[in-house]
């Protein structure tokens, strides 16, 4: 309990000023953290992990297929509770973090359906192939557009906000049906687990290891350019204000 | 150095590539933002305390 | 719909007393304050027309007080299922006739019939005519003959002259009155002298200043 | 409530009200599909149910940008969110008039259009039950849209990109119970799970579209 009571000061970075300062003195660090961890996980992974006996050098691609997949999701969830933390609290540092999170979780999403769709050209013989999880992600893919498109058409900071942050909300229960309906409706051209890449009676501890310095590293870059963009993000909102200021002033 | 990839050379160096691009390209694009509106807010905000 | 019905009794009953208090108000347009520290008080048969300048907050000032838009801070009573809100849009529709048009918006605020109001803007002749023929004018009567139907006590009126000529306004100027007479009130945002035995409120000193106000929240002074 | 629901179903038949073209959507969407997937009428009775079902779903989004847009342009929705109405209630019985005027017909008339693309017998039926099931849904959740995107000036293209994902269950249950029934295979879990994304749409989905409204108009 005494822990939470310390940790209700956390709302202080919901001031933009304090943000700023603090993201300030974290950034370097955060972006070294970030550099470092994926530099020693993909050359780990990609120079000294052995092939599968099964997908051969394939099972490389898992280290940027399962960060970037967990990253996907996890931006989204992060948006989720950001919008709600808007929406009760009224944040303004708060909506425009789940603005700052919508580019990243997209191309995070982007990277693993490019890689998903890459695997599966040699293992199911085709580029695309409407397997369950790979469609959920096509779906999250139109979401994280969606989002962003709406946040972009809104002139009205405030409005956007709030509009934006709903659709998190609602687009959020959707994006949990369409997962239920996509596994309905195709129960997967996956063989089984074992040659999934994500299942994880398949990974060994070979590949293990460095997956979890890949994921490191991902959930590092996912937080360095939430923070950053957040950062400049305040910026666009201050600009604003001031030239609203200027004008009203005039 | 370059470790052995077997049949599926293009496979992964194309996963790897392509991944790497997309998030160098992110990157850069949020650098690049971010930078105009530090510079685009100092402008702006000294401009204001000039005028009072 | 019995609730409903028995709050509406209990409105026009509290009719009479209930008064539109309007204190310490700041209102914002696009996140920008306009108008600040705005005070005052609507008693029942009484009107007051809000002057200012073009662009000064007339409009969110209308919108806020009838509850379209949340202030920014201070408080207005009164106010609540009261007001009849009429702006530049009348919200009619072209295909529907005059008579459709008013019928819609009685039932909507379940108040009774339609024939006083289209008498006292002289619309009768019209009444079955569709409203995409009628002139600017003409739309704009039908528009201020909706306030009629609502049988809401406190009319808030953005601009709602625009485009009648001498004989319309007087009709208006009339119908005004007579409301007032029956007990209700009128805020009204006008140019032209109504000839109305009116209040007068402008709002050029309650402009904000362009210093962040003291009450808004003190976590988001930077984008003030 | 009644008067509005009146007053739209009337505004949606009097001229100009676009009462009609999802249909006509729907019939040229269906007539095309034989032209672009060859003539052969074990192709066309196979795809039949999804072809059938996702023309329904186009013609729904092609009007869903009237929705609310009309109303926002003069000013009645300033007006319904001061009357004594509910805004909750007024975009329940706007989706509901959207439902009468575009989803009713829409499953009165697929069943014809179902002779066109040589719908399997037992097929019929089903078709008609899901779009009976899933209809209401895309009215729903396209008020939702709609209500997102009242206030931008081309709105129209954003609404269909917000909304499309938004459909992928429905129009997955959907199609399936058709193309079930066609197969005459069992339709009982996909059929429930359509009727209860409708009834949970129908049941939650107003508060967010008032919500967003609300928002918009201040």
């Amino acid at each position: 309990m005494s822990q939470i009571e310390k940790n209700s000061s956390l709302w202080s970075y919901a001031n933009p000023r304090k943000f700023l300062a603090t993201t300030e003195r974290v950034m370097p660090f955060l972006w070294g953290a970030a550099l470092v961890c994926l530099v020693v996980g993909l050359v780990w992974g990609f120079f000294f992990t052995p092939d599968d006996y099964r997908q051969g050098s394939t099972v490389k691609i898992i280290y940027l297929h399962v960060p970037s997949a967990l990253m996907a999701i996890n931006a989204w969830m992060m948006m989720l509770v950001a919008s709600l933390i808007w929406l009760v609290r009224r944040h303004h540092v708060s909506a425009l973090a789940a603005r700052a999170a919508g580019p990243v979780g997209a191309v995070m999403t982007l990277i693993a359906l490019v890689t998903g769709a890459i695997w599966g050209q040699p293992m199911w013989g085709t580029w695309w192939a409407w397997d369950p999880r790979l469609t959920s992600f096509l779906i999250l893919f139109l979401f994280y557009l969606g989002y962003m498109a709406l946040w972009a058409a809104i002139d009205d900071p405030d409005t956007a906000a709030d509009l934006t942050a709903v659709l998190c909300l609602v687009g959020s229960v959707f994006a949990v049906l369409s997962r239920y309906a996509v596994n309905f409706w195709n129960q997967g051209l996956h063989q089984g687990a074992s040659l999934s890449m994500d299942a994880k009676e398949n990974v060994d501890d070979v590949f293990y290891l460095p997956l979890l310095v890949c994921i490191a590293g991902f959930v590092l870059l996912f937080i360095a350019l939430v923070f950053y963009r957040t950062g400049t993000e305040i910026r666009a909102r201050r600009i604003r204000a001031l030239l609203a200021r200027e004008r009203a002033g005039a | 150095m370059m470790p052995d990839l077997g049949k599926y050379t293009d496979t992964v160096l194309t996963a790897y590539a392509a991944s790497i691009l997309l998030l160098a390209l992110l990157v850069a694009l949020s650098l690049w933002r971010g930078r105009r509106m530090r510079i685009e807010m100092e402008q702006l905000e000294a401009r204001t305390r000039r005028n009072g | 719909m019995a609730e409903c019905a028995f709050f509406r009794a209990a409105q026009s009953g509290m009719r009479v007393v209930m008064d539109l208090t309007v204190s310490d108000l700041t209102i914002a347009r696009g996140g920008v304050p306009v108008l600040a520290g705005l005070s005052f008080v609507l008693e029942p048969g009484h009107a007051l027309i809000l002057r200012g300048p073009n662009g000064i907050g007339k409009t969110t000032l209308l919108r806020t007080i009838a509850g379209l838009q949340p202030p920014v801070s201070g408080q207005i009573t009164g106010a609540q299922d009261r007001i009849a809100y009429a702006a530049h849009a009348d919200g009619i529709k072209p295909t529907l006739s005059v008579v459709e048009n008013l019928r819609f918006w009685a039932r909507v605020f379940g108040a009774g019939g339609i024939q006083p109001a289209l008498e006292a803007f002289d619309l009768t002749t019209l009444s079955e005519r569709a409203a995409g023929s009628l002139s600017a004018g003409q739309k704009r009567r039908l528009g201020l003959a909706r306030l009629l139907v609502t049988g809401r006590p406190i009319w808030v009126l953005d601009e709602p002259t625009v485009s009648l000529d001498t004989r319309a306004v007087a009709m208006f100027a009339d119908a005004v009155r007579a409301h007032l007479a029956w007990g209700g009130s009128a805020l009204i945002a006008t140019h032209i002298d109504l000839g109305l035995e009116a209040g007068v409120l402008d709002v050029t000193p309650f402009k904000a200043s362009l210093a962040p106000a003291a009450g808004a929240n003190a976590f988001d002074e930077a984008f003030l | 409530m009644i008067a509005l629901l009146l007053r739209d179903l009337r505004l949606a038949v009097r001229a100009g009200g676009g009462f009609g073209l999802g249909l006509a959507f729907f019939l040229i969407v269906t007539v095309l599909v034989p032209f672009a997937v060859g003539p052969q009428s074990a192709l066309l009775s196979s795809i039949a149910p999804g072809v059938l079902w996702l023309g329904a779903l186009l013609a729904c989004l092609l009007s869903l940008d009237r929705l609310l847009a009309l109303d926002w342009e003069d000013g009645s929705l300033d007006l319904l969110a001061t009357a004594p109405l509910p805004l909750e209630a007024a975009v329940t019985i706007k989706a509901l008039a959207h439902w009468i005027t575009t989803g009713l017909p829409l499953v009165l008339v697929a069943p014809v259009l179902g002779v066109l693309l040589n719908l399997p017998g037992p097929g019929y039926l089903w078709l008609v039950v899901s779009l009976a099931a899933g209809t209401p849904a895309l009215s729903v959740i396209g008020t939702f849209g709609a209500a997102l995107t009242v206030g931008l000036k081309r709105g129209g293209l954003l609404l269909s990109l917000l909304v499309l994902p938004l459909y992928v269950p429905t129009l997955i249950f959907g199609a399936e119970v058709a193309r079930r029934g066609a197969l005459g295979m069992e339709t009982l879990t996909p059929l429930l799970m359509l009727a209860g994304i409708s009834a949970g749409a129908l049941a939650l989905l107003p508060f967010a579209s008032a919500a967003v409204l609300r928002v918009n108009l201040r």
